[in-house]
């Protein structure tokens, strides 16, 4: 069992529990929060894949570490993007639910006159 | 090393690994948006020291910065405004048989990756001899910031197109008759507060470290995105005290920030196509300079663009 | 030494949980977003332990980030999380 | 004379340990948010500057130790902001009720 194998194990139960509130959570921004979560664990099983490559002086083989630097990058862009989305949705309909058949909330949209 | 002090090392991993999980668990359970946005920050902090404990300090910065800093900060404020639709939304719990089935999906995945983690092949396969071969090539000493700048250039470009293209996705969402206006409301708060006061002195500093982490991404772990993150901050610091307002969208400045970083990447690019062997290749004897031309640009760039991807879309006419 | 550090770690660490506990059961905000402020300090000296213990000099540099960050991050909390007082009005965040 | 700097981190970063104990344990046992507030900036400004105390002989450069004083400075000038805005959001959540 090494430090590698640890963190292995981590990050497949956080993807695991990252997949479970992606489905079973009803508020978008708690599907979004779970969806980083889930991203976060694959990010780190690139992080034990290449700190078992450590070779060459390095203290990991910096191939996959500048891949998860890049992801990062755009899964906040995607995030940004996500919560945008959610907040238009709550100005326009006044409620931040994703059932098609929500009944009209009392929000206002600044859009309309 | 002994064999007491290894194992001492392995409790100390498994113990970080469980308060890791602690957050994440929390994260997915907690009936509250605002404590789940918490117990994600508080994940993404851990989360930075395990980087470090696997030997990625440049990783560890940027998921202090960007994964663990600004997305805490956006998702707090999408978590306090969408408060008052959350009672209607907390009655719609999902059904006991999707529950199951969503538990019995997740648990398969996470044993399968489990799995897959404790097969994984030995000798590990790895590029690492590679990136320290080439490393002549652009005479940097970090190996990640060689692979970002120069072997997978292509796609650090990318990802800024990337960046560009959400925040013109977000600045799409504007009611018509914002468009051209004014990200965010405005803050208020006592120019003699405390708020305000810290908002004097912090930016100073977390400009010079922001600085810092670019300067030494050349030989040591830090970057022009950590940089710049960092710089993101303290901007977005100072709105929130109120000292400064955010620019409009139409006006031509930050128009002209947002698209300097990519521009001077894309014209370095080209450049190797005319001068070199090809698209992005750098002539031996300028790479330094290319490289930290392109980064220098970029810090900018991404500071400008992450505090307007934080600031979201326009809501308030130019004037108010 | 590195036993002592080590063990200094895991006792930082536990504190840590200690704070995430208190986030979980809160119960009024306040409680909320001090437990935030412990659990960033108390990350902050884990990390620099850390970074002695493994033997990454950079692990300073992530310390000095994550103090610019966590003090943004928990300052937008307080603000944030405090909206329902009315924080953003002229004068009304401070107390003067 | 490294035994004497070995000292000093051994005290000093035990001495930190202790201020963040007693700063979560008064976040978990005092009566009420001002007190819970007294408690815990108790953590921040001694226990973690005692912990950069000690790790100041562990640091390989100068440039490593200036950067560890910053970071303290840092966590400071954040705590001490964050706690008056709690402090206040607390004393008006009290004054409504």
């Amino acid at each position: 069992m090494s430090a590698a194998m640890v963190f292995g194990l981590c990050a497949a139960v956080a993807v695991g529990l990252g997949l479970y509130g992606v489905i079973t959570n009803p508020q978008p921004l708690r599907k979004i929060l779970a969806f980083n979560l889930l991203g976060s664990g694959v990010f780190l099983l690139f992080g034990v894949i290449a700190r078992r490559g450590a070779a060459a002086g390095f203290g990991g083989d910096p191939i996959p570490q500048a891949l998860v630097i890049t992801g990062i990058v755009v899964a906040f862009s995607a995030t940004a993007l996500a919560i945008a989305l959610l907040l238009r949705l709550f100005q326009a309909t006044g409620s931040a639910t994703l059932r098609a058949d929500a009944p009209p909330g009392a929000g206002s949209d600044p859009s309309r006159p | 090393m002994t064999f007491a002090s290894m194992s001492f090392a392995l409790a100390l991993e498994i113990v970080l690994a469980a308060v890791v999980l602690t957050g994440a668990v929390w994260t997915v359970a907690s009936r509250e948006t605002l404590p789940a946005v918490a117990g994600f920050v508080a994940y993404g902090l851990l989360l930075s020291l395990v980087w470090v404990r696997l030997g990625a300090p440049d990783v560890a910065l940027t998921e202090a910065a960007i994964g663990s800093g600004l997305t805490g900060a956006l998702l707090v404020g999408a978590a306090a405004r969408l408060r008052s639709g959350e009672e209607q939304i907390v009655m719609e719990r999902p059904g006991m048989v999707l529950r199951v089935l969503a538990t019995m999906l997740s648990t398969t995945v996470a044993a399968a990756l489990a799995a897959s983690v404790l097969l994984l092949p030995d000798p590990a396969p790895t590029l690492a001899p590679a990136a320290a071969e080439n490393a002549v090539a652009t005479s940097l000493g970090n190996p990640v910031t060689n692979v970002l700048m120069a072997f997978r250039a292509m796609d650090t470009m990318l990802e800024k197109i990337v960046l560009l293209l959400a925040l013109i996705g977000v600045w799409s969402l504007t009611p018509d008759r914002f468009w051209g206006g004014r990200p965010g409301p405005r803050h208020h708060a006592d120019p003699q507060g405390v708020l305000a006061f810290v908002a004097r002195v912090l930016p100073p500093v977390g400009i010079i470290v922001g600085i810092y982490i670019l300067w030494t991404s050349a030989d040591h772990p830090g970057g022009a995105f950590q940089g710049g993150t960092i710089l993101a901050a303290m901007w977005l610091l100072v709105m929130m005290a109120g000292l400064a307002d955010t620019p409009p969208v139409s006006e031509r400045r930050p128009r002209l920030l947002l698209l300097a970083g990519p521009m001077v990447f894309l014209i370095v690019g080209l450049g190797g196509l005319a001068f070199g062997d090809a698209f992005l290749a750098y002539p031996m004897a300028y790479a330094k300079l290319l490289i930290l031309t392109i980064e220098f640009a970029m810090i900018l760039t991404i500071a400008v663009t992450l505090g307007l991807l934080v600031a979201g879309p326009p809501e308030r006419e130019c004037g108010s | 030494m590195t036993e002592f550090l080590t063990a200094a770690l895991g006792f930082i660490l536990a504190i840590l949980a200690v704070g995430l506990v208190r986030i979980l059961r809160g119960p009024g905000d306040a409680d909320r977003m001090m437990a935030a402020q412990l659990i960033g300090t108390s990350g902050i000296a884990a990390l620099l332990l850390l970074g002695t213990v493994s033997g990454v000099s950079a692990a300073v540099d992530v310390a000095l980030t994550l103090a610019l960050l966590a003090a943004f991050t928990s300052i937008s909390f307080v603000k944030k999380g405090t909206s329902r007082f009315e924080a953003d009005l002229p004068g009304s965040t401070e107390a003067g | 004379m490294s035994f004497a700097l070995d000292i000093v981190t051994i005290a000093a970063v035990s001495a930190g340990a202790f201020f963040f104990l007693a700063g979560t344990v008064g976040l978990l046992r005092f009566p009420d948010t001002l007190t819970r507030l007294h408690a815990l900036t108790k953590a921040d400004n001694l226990g973690l500057g005692l912990m950069v105390l000690g790790l100041l002989p562990r640091t390989e450069s100068l440039r490593d130790g200036i950067k560890l004083i910053c970071v303290w400075v840092i966590v400071l000038l954040a705590g001490a902001t964050v706690s008056q805005l709690i402090a206040y959001a607390a004393r008006r959540e009290g004054s409504r009720q």
